[in-house]
């Protein structure tokens, strides 16, 4: 019980600790990162979510997360791809 | 569906699709576009033809859709219907003669035909809606199609006075649109009934129901120029003159009047409105209104203007029958949605004959004009004689009804405000024929148009206003014949009050 | 952002975070409702594999993972739509080179490996899609321009690949009888190792274009590089 | 046997992997691959029509194992203004869209984007949302940067950003569902749903994620520069489609999973978002310099009218007078979705004909594109609400309902949301009138013009005429 | 024992938010994208003891690798461009 909500709560904090950095940071990669780790918090509770119960854990959360992680880098891919874009028109000035 | 059904859908539909053919005709093909027009307000009249003699005899013309559950468009033909049809199909026909006549060699031609007929078909859609949604479908629908006609020579006057328009009938229609809602929640559909629908609510309502005739009557007074709802007449008179016949005479500031009725008798009912004291308010709005815009139009130069201003005032006699509780009262309101129409439409083809032929915009610029153009001007006199009240013309016919009705009624003021009115439409109307018939012509016109033909100008402009003048005097002449505007009036006002 | 906007943010995202560990500590003590991992676990015979998680993905929740590999895909496609790739970076020194000359192999066959054990244990078409897409990675950052992809029609047709064979998958169970992405028990095995396999090269294929960053050039303007 | 909610989905998928795949053949098979879609999607809606609400099992495991599709009246509905509006946009983008790297982009990720919009519309289980929101939202951005320009690149990257911070919160609350119920699908946690601090701590995440994506004010801020930027085609289907899916979505939530535990405040506050969104847009609509712009800010004041559903909704009990008040929210979505794809569109053909939209400098367009100008008319009729648009008996509905209710306060808002919507119409209207010469043809460029004309003409006239079918399609009483 | 695997627990959760928070706080682009490599790759393993292997193996692979390559590119790029002297404009772009 005590540990699930560790896990979990350690899932909540890094969700919010994501939206802290998103919000209060301007750079590209900076709001990337913070996105990420926003997501790796919710997968994080579903993983602890998952442990709950009887052994072994529920595989349903887990595949979610999977497919989340996908997409979350292909959101990461092309968010950098467009500030790329940005940085290089910037350079041809 | 049978032919019954179709008749009403099929009024309407005749200017509609010659409207959505005309925007696609291309520019230059003048005579396309001329039969397009002609033939679709030809088969209109027949079609009206037909609902006359039908309603006549008692024939139900009825067409429902339903829009969404409990809301439906309902197309009915009763005797006010019929007449405010008849009088906008036939005048729609005299003016798309006008038009064509009227805008030759000017641009956009297309366009402006193709917005002229969904006016129409707006207008014929208000006179043949049979419950409270229907109306205010056809009412905004009015508003669209004017618009572009309003704005159509594109000059910045133009853009400015159909945007004042627009302010105006926008936020009436708004103001409309909210009543009809609420009355809708209190009571359902509300339809068009002989006698009216309300006059068995309970006592607990009737604050809400004075609340609702409020902005009801607020919504349709920006449209037929009530005051102080009126600002925006005067502004549009920018647009060409068809369009000013027409947003004077035919489908504006009619709609706004017809409303009224429309409200007063088949939705209140007169007994019960008069009982919420609203007929006062409204016979105290209407009278103000009658004589404001006989004092401003004693004071305009500009010939349109004048006529503009004009027209506020006689509008209001529509609406001062209706404040007047007994049938004869209701006759000279309902006849003169007609009668107001033919004279105000003639009034102004011959204006705009005097700008087209010989420039002339101003009253000071009309001396001789008489002798230059003497059809034309005979045609005016006509008209202006009419609307001062003089027999055997059509508005004598009204004042009469009117003033009789008020004595029925005990509403002796009403006498007052009819023999101040008349004095000043003589003293901006007499002025006029005076400079026209008896002052000398100057030597040269402002910007005569030199043409060639038998007639003192086109036939197109010379005619429309000859056939209108002279159905005037037919309207005051033969008002005791069966099918003249009186009778019908006399026909509507039985129904009405259930005689 | 100013100083005192950043600390009314932080403090109402502290707020924030307190009101939800206390639901989430709420959500822990309500009994636990009905889970899915006994659903889940009962019909993993029925499912042709036996790893659970693979079970979710290529079986249960099979449509989800179509989805997916779309996002995937959408991704590639709005990076390519940015334009062309920037210059690959200098070629590599010598030691990097010939360590990628021997990784890179070993990943792939690491991919083969870790796809073919997804059926049941740890592993399956994403990781062994990402171990591919990372021998792109490593051969891209050792100088090659396209990570070692082939030509754009290529590349093009290798993306689309893995997301078509398990949409025909899903169709043609459908017009056989059984219902859209639903496998015949006799062919399960078989059907999820097909989809699975062309979904693993197409992840492939895509992560490393996605990382190559942009629209493959064509060979004549790979010397380009400045 | 055909399962006709997985080829909605997966026919688009198929045409954008044949698109991808043959990059030669774009132009053919993008027109065939649009038909193809719009047809499967209709068939939804024809089905749903005949024999009501569908559900399918992708997997044949069924709910709460599996995932399901499903598709009752207010999806069939979207589903075919989604189809009917995408296909018309297909259209116009064969013109638009001539030269050859633009197409080339172009037409996968628009496949890819109606596949995620179809998906969305007929998906039954949380999570699935969450993968549809993330394909819609990816596609949308890549779409919405194609012009390339920076404006463009830069607002969409903020879309993009802003659009994964609001799924990363919507998933939040999936997550929190799914720890006290253990199931994703809709139906099943709506009816385990008690009230209690996780449902609406999952409610408030959830809403607020979507609201994001939906550009509910004040969440709003990133809409207007993504949607004016975009080209023309794309700014139609992320005005009229993309943002009305997370609306939808709210929809969906609040009827089918919160139905249960929403209050009247949190309703109310809805409400009151969306009073402030027909000010706010309206007001900036009329203020704003660009065509697009305007088009844009008036998307923001149209979710704002369907935002104040939610309180009326809320105070009305079961019965016809709630079914109005829903068919009409779907009715104003809808139309405002063809009113607005309209505009856009015709926006597009009057920057490319001027070379820019600046409304100010717009005078003779009425002379120069009368089939577009009218185009813009026609849409304007369905923002302003006037008559016989589809949103005009909405309107009519939700003010019927805010007096029924007893909640006056709103006529107020709407009241003047259509003055000032009739106000920046015409701004623009009245700019396109001048003494310019007169045009030979009403038709200029009929591949582009028609269909933008055909989307307005089914907003203003069609669906305010035929709107009764809407009721029939969702199933609600017996029409008269 | 319990004690001892809570402990376990307790320090292998610190770590993960500690190396969170580095990768969210560093102002230096490369080495945020280092420390959430870091993140994400501690992450797997707090997943591995989840009994999540198949999950700790995506992201090790595809959050903590491919993004993290991703992520250092970009950093690389940026970094490059602070050396130029063009990371004024870096910034406004991406100001809400």
């Amino acid at each position: 019980m005590t540990a699930h909500l560790l896990y979990g709560g350690a899932g909540i904090l890094l969700f919010v600790l994501g939206v802290w950095s998103f919000l209060v940071h301007e750079a590209l990669l900076r709001k990337v990162i913070a996105l990420n780790v926003m997501g790796s918090g919710v997968f994080h509770l579903l993983i602890a979510i998952a442990e709950r119960g009887s052994l072994p854990p529920d595989p349903v959360p887990h595949a979610l997360v999977l497919t989340g992680i996908v997409v979350a880098v292909s959101a990461t891919a092309l968010a950098l791809a467009m500030g790329r874009r940005l940085e290089d028109e910037d350079d041809a000035r | 569906m049978n032919f019954d059904t179709l008749l009403p859908v099929g009024i309407v539909l005749t200017s509609l699709l010659a409207g959505g053919f005309i925007f696609l005709v291309k520019e230059e093909s003048h005579v396309l576009r001329g039969v397009l027009n002609l033939s679709g307000a030809i088969v209109k009249l027949l079609l009206v033809g037909v609902m006359i003699w039908g309603v006549y005899h008692g024939h139900v013309y009825e067409a429902r859709w339903t829009l969404a559950p409990g809301l439906e468009l309902v197309l009915q033909a009763d005797a006010l219907s019929v007449l405010f049809v008849t009088l906008s199909s036939v005048l729609w026909l005299v003016t798309t003669i006008y038009a064509i006549g009227y805008l030759e060699d000017s641009p956009n031609r297309s366009r402006f035909f193709g917005f002229f007929s969904l006016c129409v078909s707006a207008t014929v859609g208000i006179a043949l809606a049979g419950n409270l949604l229907s109306f205010v479908i056809f009412y905004e629908l009015l508003t669209l199609a004017t618009y572009p006609l309003v704005a159509h020579r594109g000059t910045a006057e133009a853009t400015r006075g159909a945007k004042i328009y627009l302010a105006y009938t926008m936020g009436g229609g708004v103001l409309l649109l909210i009543g009809a809602i609420w009355l809708h929640v209190l009571t359902g559909p509300v339809d068009f009934v002989q006698g009216g629908v309300l006059s068995g609510s309970a006592p607990a309502l009737e604050g809400q129901l004075i609340a609702i005739f409020v902005l009801l009557l607020a919504g349709l007074g920006v449209k037929s120029a009530l005051i102080p709802l009126h600002g925006w007449l005067p502004q549009s008179m920018v647009a060409p003159a068809p369009v000013s016949a027409l947003l004077h005479a035919v489908a504006v500031v009619k709609a706004g009047a017809f409303g009224i009725l429309r409200v007063v008798y088949d939705v209140y009912g007169v007994a019960y409105a008069s009982s919420l004291g609203l007929l006062t308010l409204l016979g105290i709005l209407a009278s103000t209104t009658i004589l404001y815009g006989s004092i401003k139009a004693l004071s305009q130069d500009g010939l349109k203007k004048r006529l503009a201003y004009s027209t506020v005032s006689q509008v209001s006699y529509i609406a001062l029958g209706a404040s007047i509780l007994g049938p004869i009262a209701t006759v000279g309101g309902m006849v003169h949605l007609v009668h107001q129409g033919i004279m105000k439409i003639t009034l102004f083809f011959c204006a705009g004959n005097y700008a087209e032929t010989l420039g002339i915009h101003h009253v000071s610029q009309m001396d001789g004009v008489g002798r230059r153009m003497p059809w034309t001007t005979l045609a005016f006199s006509v008209g202006a004689l009419g609307m001062i009240g003089i027999p055997p013309i059509a508005g004598f016919v009204t004042k009469w009804y009117l003033g009789l009705g008020a004595v029925e009624a005990n509403a002796h003021w009403v006498l007052l405000i009819l023999a101040a009115s008349s004095l000043l439409n003589a003293g901006y109307f007499l002025p006029i024929l005076y400079r026209a018939w008896f002052r000398p012509p100057p030597e040269v016109w402002p910007a005569e148009h030199l043409h060639a033909g038998r007639f003192e100008t086109q036939g197109t402009l010379l005619w429309p206003p000859v056939i209108t003048a002279a159905l005037c005097l037919i309207a005051g002449l033969f008002a005791a014949a069966p099918f003249s505007p009186l009778e019908w009036a006399q026909l509507i006002a039985r129904r009405e009050h259930g005689l | 952002m100013n100083r005192p906007a950043k600390l009314m943010i932080g403090l109402l995202l502290c707020l924030f975070a307190l009101v939800l560990l206390w639901v989430f500590h709420v959500a822990l003590t309500q009994p636990p409702g009905a889970r899915l991992a006994d659903l889940a676990l009962a019909s993993l015979p029925l499912s042709g594999v036996t790893n659970p998680v693979t079970a979710v993905l290529v079986n249960y929740r099979a449509y989800d993972t179509l989805l997916e590999l779309a996002v995937l895909l959408a991704a590639l496609l709005g990076i390519w739509s940015l334009g062309a790739a920037t210059p690959g970076f200098q070629p590599a020194g010598s030691a990097l080179a010939a360590m990628v000359s021997w990784v890179v192999p070993l990943l792939i066959l690491t991919g083969g490996y870790l796809l073919w054990v997804g059926g049941y244990a740890p592993g399956g078409a994403f990781q062994a899609g990402a171990l591919l897409g990372a021998a792109g990675v490593l051969l891209r950052l050792a100088g090659d321009e396209r990570a070692g992809l082939p030509s754009e029609r290529a590349q093009r047709r290798l993306a689309v690949a893995g997301i078509a064979v398990f949409a025909l998958v899903g169709l043609g169970t459908m017009v056989a009888g059984t219902g859209f992405l639903t496998y015949p028990q006799r062919w399960s095995k078989w059907l999820i190792l097909l989809a699975e396999t062309a979904a693993t090269v197409s992840i492939g294929v895509i992560l490393a274009a996605a990382y190559a960053g942009g629209k493959p050039r064509s060979r004549a303007s790979d010397g380009a590089t400045p | 046997m055909l399962d006709s909610l997985a080829l909605a989905v997966t026919v688009p998928l198929l045409a954008a992997l044949l698109v991808t795949a043959l990059p030669g053949r774009v132009q053919t098979l993008g027109v065939i691959g649009a038909i193809a879609t719009a047809l499967v999607s209709l068939r939804v809606t024809v089905q749903v029509w005949q024999h009501g609400s569908l559900r399918s099992d992708p997997g044949g495991w069924g709910a709460p194992l599996g995932l399901a599709l499903q598709a009752d009246g207010l999806s069939a509905a979207l589903l075919a203004m989604a189809a009917l509006v995408a296909l018309a946009i297909s259209v116009y983008a064969t013109g638009y869209f001539r030269e050859g790297e633009r197409r080339l982009h172009f037409w996968p990720l628009w496949f890819l984007l109606w596949s995620a919009l179809n998906a969305l519309l007929l998906a039954a289980d949380l999570f699935n949302l969450y993968v549809t929101l993330e394909l819609l939202g990816l596609t949308a951005v890549a779409l919405g940067a194609l012009t390339g320009q920076r404006e463009a690149v830069a607002a969409n990257l903020r879309y993009l950003l802003v659009g994964l911070l609001g799924s990363m919160t919507y998933l939040l609350g999936v997550v929190l569902l799914y720890a006290a119920y253990g199931t994703l699908d809709i139906g099943l946690t709506g009816a385990a749903i008690r009230p209690g601090p996780v449902a609406s701590a999952a409610l408030v995440l959830m809403t607020g994620g979507l609201a994001l994506k939906a550009a509910i004010f004040p969440l709003h801020f990133w809409l207007p520069p993504a949607h004016a930027n975009a080209p023309a085609p794309v700014s139609a289907v992320l005005s009229a489609l993309v943002v009305k899916a997370a609306f939808y979505l709210i929809l969906r939530l609040w009827l089918d999973v919160f139905g249960a535990i929403v209050t009247p405040a949190a309703a109310g506050l809805l409400g009151l978002l969306g009073a402030a969104a027909v000010i706010w847009g309206s007001w900036r609509a009329l203020r704003a310099e660009r065509l697009k712009l305007l088009a844009a800010y008036s998307t923001l004041a149209q979710i704002g009218y369907l935002c104040l559903f939610f309180p009326l909704l809320q105070a009305t009990p079961e019965g016809p007078a709630r079914d109005d008040l829903l068919a009409a929210l779907v009715l104003m979505a809808i139309s405002h979705g063809f009113a607005k794809a309209g505009l856009f569109l015709a926006a597009g053909l009057v920057q490319h004909s001027a070379g820019h939209d600046r409304i100010d400098e717009l005078g003779g367009t009425a002379q120069h594109l009368p089939a577009t100008t009218f185009t813009i008319a026609l849409a304007g009729t369905t923002l302003i609400g006037l008559p016989p648009s589809g949103s005009f008996i909405g309107k009519w509905i939700l003010m019927t309902g805010a007096i029924a209710t007893g909640q006056w306060w709103w006529i107020l808002v709407i009241l003047i949301g259509t003055l000032l919507a009739a106000a920046y119409v015409f701004r623009v209207l009245s700019r396109a009138f001048n003494e310019a010469p007169t045009p030979r043809r009403f038709v200029t460029q009929a591949s582009t013009e028609v269909p933008a004309l055909l989307l307005a003409l089914t907003s203003a006239v069609v669906l305010g005429l035929g709107a009764q079918l809407l009721w029939r399609l969702m199933g609600f009483g017996v029409v008269a | 024992m319990t004690l001892l695997l809570f402990l376990f627990d307790l320090v292998l959760l610190s770590t993960l938010l500690v190396l969170a928070i580095a990768a969210l706080t560093s102002p230096e682009p490369r080495r945020a994208v280092m420390f959430f490599i870091a993140f994400g790759l501690w992450l797997a393993l707090v997943w591995a003891r989840l009994g999540a292997p198949d999950v700790a193996l995506a992201e090790a692979a595809i959050g903590a690798g491919l993004g993290g390559a991703l992520m250092l590119a970009a950093a690389r790029r940026a970094a490059r461009r602070q050396r130029e002297g063009k990371a004024d404009q870096d910034d406004d772009q991406k100001s809400s």
